[in-house]
């Protein structure tokens, strides 16, 4: 029977992997996918604890908005970099140094 | 032994997807490596009793916000790439942060032990909507206040602003 | 016409041509002899895979341990899937055929060209497995497996009748619609990893026409999911039984609409016509498919027409009363796989009649007209629901005289379809006119 | 091999509405030669930003099997079944103008029966011209169930003239001086039979096809094309009475008794969107179709007893000097520029195609359409590329 520690560990580990693809990558796509890494992480956090009694159904119900977050997130970040990108033909988010759109 | 033998399963392509996405210099395939770990985390839901969150997770994620990012990437990508892979100064700054973090949480979750060593009972739907709509009702209707945000914005950023249609052209017609 | 000369028939002379004779007459039929043969072999084998599932997993399954009892299930949904897949596409060609005046395959298996798509799949097998220089190839290799296998995996929660499925989930139909939705990614995948232009727009198209047509698709059955208060597809089957008028369409008038737009959802996520733009043939010469040959290009069939018959037999399950028979007698798979029939055929029917939308008009129809409607729908399924119950008596008399006429209009609409289909039959020569009877040879 | 290429007008693309900030990738798509719809190996290099046309532009010369040089090369009655060739899908109509342009220069009458018989022949040609391009035009849309129907029909028109002449494509049916043989005995009985079979059956494409909510709504205010336009772009046939212009070189300049007939000039009205609009070329051809039933009784009523050939040699000698003949083609106004210089083969001999012409006008119309709009365009155009290239 598995207990609430590999659960644990995992998300820590996605958790450590999504910061390193933010850190790492200048695509603004790439750092949104680290994103949901994180977010990930945390919702299976969040998932973990609530099956090892803690908290009864409020991790799951915490993890359900953070998908629904993750969700608006990715949308308005998406919007975001498609405009960024119809602006200054790129995606690299080193480019958008300008402070006007 | 089935379930710990699932759960390795799911956490080896969860992890590997990671680290894929991290040594990947290919942004298409970096989005199908997120589906990949997104689709095993919903694996680990079904293992945990979550069968709701397992599905919203799948519908949700994979459906729709992966489908929108792999539409993002193949929209924005062309041949002079960013850069997707660090230096070598920078790779031994990140190896530092991430061991330091590791390092920090690992112990930290070791020292965990959970009030009630018992599993909670597999709960159905009607509890979660239940929970959403009793206890969680505000913060319900915040995340749908806030997705409602996030349409209106999502669109007023995306919207088309080359004026597309020629005089000849018929109003029904915009751009895509 | 009798006064078009016949050429006379030419006699060979000499040995030789006599032996290329010989060879061209019986050569084929030899092969297609012991082909028959082993298409045989092969269908027997399904079937016969499928009446043991069908007879032995059932009666004995509380003796056999799960793991046996599930195996078993998974490969006999195999085997229907293909057979769902392999007749649906028999079917299609067949149902084209008789709407343009033609016979479709008449040739392979002597009976109407039963096993054409057999013997087609036989033919993609034997193909040339194409990939191109510049394609994607991991993702061009994976992209047909993960447009089949969710289609698939959707099966594994779909019942056929109360105990005639793999396993009972709290969320089957969330699952169900989950699985569907992952299909797009194979398309978006295929499209991409060809490295063509063409197949890119087809990716795009899918991907947009999809993550728009699905909100619809799923507002139009939570709809129905108010009405029972549950998203188990059993709970869901088993509160309409009780004969035609308890069917949940005929509940009330959200959810007699709610079938419908469902079912133009529906069209548009399994990509079907009038909203076949991914694969638009006219237009983008074959959409995200265009580079794809052999086996990998007929996964991508099965799994559109496996996923054909999964959202038929959702709507089936959910408006249509699912496994049980609209005239009260026991219920059956057999009722549940008759009605999603028909439904398949629906699609079939809409596909050869209509011609295709564009994208902007598809886009249109979904966000401006589909996508305000359903959400009414929806929120005039909850107060329906919230109104009818004994406290208000008033309101559960007028409901249930709603129910009366809607099964009424429901018994009128089908038995208009039966009698356009019986007028159809007896003046088909009137219609279609002779031709294609005309030039049969030997006709 | 030489690529023409036509430049579409530099003011209709909108290369300054175009904010300066706002940069988007286009995508160049080679659309053909091998492609469903461009119908033959016509290719299109198409500009698009997402799924919207900027630019297309046509190059031809895939199909170029230079017939205006082989007729140099050989006799006038020889050039005949290189007529055929041209708009394969309407043989008798080129026949019949090459016929024409030889028989105005060398003088030669041709005896009534020929040329009621001729007009027959034209106007089945006609109708199963136009029904290969509304069929295709339905598949074009997607639509696949009314080509089978028309091909239905068509194959009667084929069996017809199997029945006349013994060929089923490229007839060289008519010929100079009248037409090659006799009709058939029973021949005009059946002839009446599938006229009358025809007729209703182009009230059930219009119910399957024309008025299709989704049909009108591809087609209708797609690609208009103004009268002016038309005009300037030298359209011909369907393109330019699908822009409200009546203009019949069967009324225009009567030939082959075509002043004896009654039929209406079918235009287009505008009545699914704008005038000159895709449907309206479409539905001129479905509107003569009627037309074409009603010329065709009117020749079988009038055909006289006589002979079908006048007396003109084997070997065609024509006196020296040029014509210019135009007959109208189910496409359009073919052409035929004729010169003689006495010996038994042309000088030179210049073909004016219709598609030629009529696929002028495509980079005028394609700019800002959707991808989808370039198959409604092609196909309302309703181009053969043996006529293109020649």
């Amino acid at each position: 029977m598995m207990g609430l520690t590999p659960y644990l560990i995992l998300s820590a580990i996605l958790l450590v992997l999504g910061i390193a693809i933010i850190i790492s990558k200048r695509n603004a796509i790439a750092m949104l996918i680290g994103v949901e890494f994180i977010l990930n992480a945390a919702a299976l956090n969040l998932v973990a604890f609530s099956r090892h009694g803690v908290g009864a159904l409020s991790g799951q119900t915490a993890a359900l908005f953070v998908i629904v977050l993750a969700a608006a997130e990715a949308v308005v970040a998406l919007a975001i970099f498609l405009n960024f990108y119809h602006t200054i033909a790129t995606v690299d988010i080193d480019q958008g140094d300008q402070l006007k759109g | 032994m089935l379930e710990t033998a699932v759960f390795f399963l799911f956490a080896t392509v969860a992890v590997t997807a990671g680290l894929a996405i991290l040594l990947s210099t290919h942004i298409v395939r970096m989005a199908y490596w997120l589906i990949a770990m997104l689709i095993s985390v919903a694996g680990l839901y079904f293992l945990m009793g979550a069968y709701f969150l397992g599905v919203i997770q799948v519908l949700v994620y994979v459906g729709g916000v992966a489908v929108l990012l792999v539409f993002g990437v193949m929209l924005t990508s062309r041949q002079q790439a960013p850069k997707l892979r660090p230096g070598p100064g920078e790779a031994l700054w990140l190896t530092i942060v991430a061991a330091v973090l590791l390092a920090g949480l690992i112990p930290s979750i070791l020292r965990v032990r959970p009030e009630q060593s018992a599993l909670v009972a597999e709960n159905s739907v009607a509890d979660i909507g239940h929970s959403l709509l009793g206890e969680f009702l505000g913060p319900f209707e915040l995340a749908s206040v806030l997705l409602l945000v996030a349409l209106l914005g999502a669109a007023y950023l995306a919207r088309p602003k080359i004026p597309v249609l020629g005089a000849q052209q018929k109003k029904g017609t915009t751009a895509l | 016409m009798m006064y078009i000369p016949q050429r006379p028939p030419v006699e060979y002379k000499g040995l030789s041509l006599k032996i290329v004779r010989l060879a061209t007459r019986w050569g084929p039929t030899g092969i297609s002899l012991a082909l028959r043969f082993a298409w045989g072999i092969f269908f027997a084998a399904v079937v016969a895979l499928v009446l043991f599932v069908w007879l032995v997993g059932r009666f004995i399954n509380p003796l056999l341990p799960w793991f046996i009892r599930d195996f078993v299930v998974v490969v006999g949904l195999l085997g229907f899937v293909c057979i769902v897949a392999i007749i649906g596409i028999w079917g299609e060609r067949k149902v084209s055929g008789r709407i343009q005046s033609r016979l479709g395959p008449m040739r392979t298996g002597h009976w109407h060209g039963w096993a054409q798509s057999l013997a087609d799949g036989l033919k993609f097998v034997q193909k040339e497995d194409l990939i191109p220089r510049d394609a994607d190839q991991p993702l061009f290799r994976l992209a047909p497996y993960v447009a089949l296998v969710p289609a698939f995996c959707a099966y594994l929660a779909l019942p056929f009748g109360v105990g005639w499925v793999f396993r009972d989930a709290d969320v089957s139909l969330l699952f169900v619609l989950a699985m569907l939705a992952i299909e797009v990614l194979g398309v978006i995948m295929a499209g991409w990893a060809s490295n063509s232009k063409w197949s890119l727009y087809g990716a795009m198209r899918e991907g947009c026409q999809l993550v728009s047509y699905e909100i619809p698709m799923g507002l139009s059955l939570l709809a129905a999911v108010v009405a029972t208060g549950s998203v188990n597809l059993i709970t869901l089957g088993e509160a309409q039984s009780g004969g035609w008028f308890a069917w949940l369409i005929f509940q009330n008038p959200f959810l007699f609409l709610a079938f419908f737009t469902y079912y133009v959802a529906s069209l548009a996520s399994c990509k079907r016509s009038p909203f076949d733009l991914p694969e638009g043939e006219s237009e983008l010469v074959a959409g995200f498919h265009t580079e794809y040959s052999g086996f990998r290009f007929v996964m991508f069939f099965f799994a559109e027409y496996v996923a054909m018959f999964a959202v038929s037999a959702l709507a089936t399950i959910i408006f249509l009363g699912g496994w049980h028979s609209p005239i009260g007698g026991p219920s059956s798979p057999l009722w549940f796989v008759l009605k999603s029939t028909f439904l398949v055929w629906v699609q079939m029917w809409i596909r050869w009649t209509l011609p295709r939308i564009r994208i902007d008009q598809v886009m249109h129809a979904c966000v401006k007209y589909l996508l305000p409607f359903t959400l009414l729908l929806f929120l005039g399924s909850s107060l329906w629901q919230l109104y009818d119950n004994p406290a208000h008596p008033a309101f559960k008399g007028f409901a249930n005289l709603l129910r009366g006429v809607l099964g009424v209009l429901g018994l009128v609409l089908l038995g208009l379809y039966f009698f356009g289909a019986g007028y159809g039959y007896y003046n088909r020569n009137r219609l279609v006119g002779q031709m294609a009877r005309r030039h049969l040879p030997g006709a | 091999m030489k690529e023409i290429e036509l430049q579409s007008q530099p003011d209709l693309l909108h290369d300054g509405e175009v904010p300066s900030d706002v940069r988007t990738e286009e995508l160049v798509l080679n659309m053909g030669p091998q492609h469903p719809s461009t119908h033959g190996v016509l290719r299109v290099i198409l500009q698009t930003d997402g799924e919207l046309v900027l630019k297309a532009t046509p190059y031809i010369g895939y199909l170029h099997r230079s017939a205006e040089k082989i007729a140099e090369k050989v006799t006038y009655r020889q050039f005949t079944p290189y007529t055929d060739r041209l708009d394969y899908l309407a043989a008798m109509n080129n026949n019949l103008g090459f016929a024409l342009a030889v028989e105005k220069l060398g003088g030669i009458e041709v005896p009534p029966r020929a040329d009621y018989l001729r007009v027959i022949f034209a106007e089945l040609n006609r109708i199963a011209s136009h029904l290969m391009a509304t069929g295709s035009y339905g598949l074009d849309m997607g639509a696949f169930t009314p080509l089978i129907y028309c091909f239905r029909e068509r194959e009667w028109i084929m069996d017809l003239f199997e029945a006349a002449c013994g060929a089923r494509l490229t007839y060289s049916y008519i010929t100079i001086g009248g037409v090659r043989e006799d009709l058939p005995e029973g021949w005009i009985q059946k002839c009446r039979e599938f006229l009358d079979y025809f007729e209703p059956k182009i009230a059930e494409y219009n119910n399957l096809l024309s008025y299709n909510h989704i049909f009108i709504n591809r087609t209708g205010n797609v690609g208009i094309c103004p009268a002016e336009l038309a005009v300037a772009y030298g359209l011909t046939g369907p393109c330019l009475r699908g822009s409200g212009l009546a203009w019949d070189l069967r009324k225009a300049t009567p030939y082959c008794r075509y002043n004896e007939f009654e039929f209406d000039i079918s235009v287009g009205r505008g009545q699914n969107g704008t005038l000159g609009d895709c449907w309206d070329r479409y539905f001129v051809r479905i509107l003569e179709m009627v037309q074409s039933v009603r010329i065709v009784r009117q020749a079988l009523d009038k055909l006289t007893d006589g002979p079908v050939q006048a007396k003109v040699p084997r070997i065609v000698k024509l006196p020296a000097g040029e014509v210019y003949y135009e007959v109208e083609n189910p496409r359009g106004q073919l052409g035929f520029h004729l010169v003689s210089d006495g010996g038994t083969s042309p000088y030179r001999l210049k073909i004016r195609g219709p598609s030629f012409c009529n696929l002028s006008v495509l980079p005028v119309l394609a700019p800002n359409c959707l991808l989808a709009d370039i198959s409604a365009l092609l196909g309302s155009i309703d181009i053969v590329m043996g006529e293109v290239d020649r």
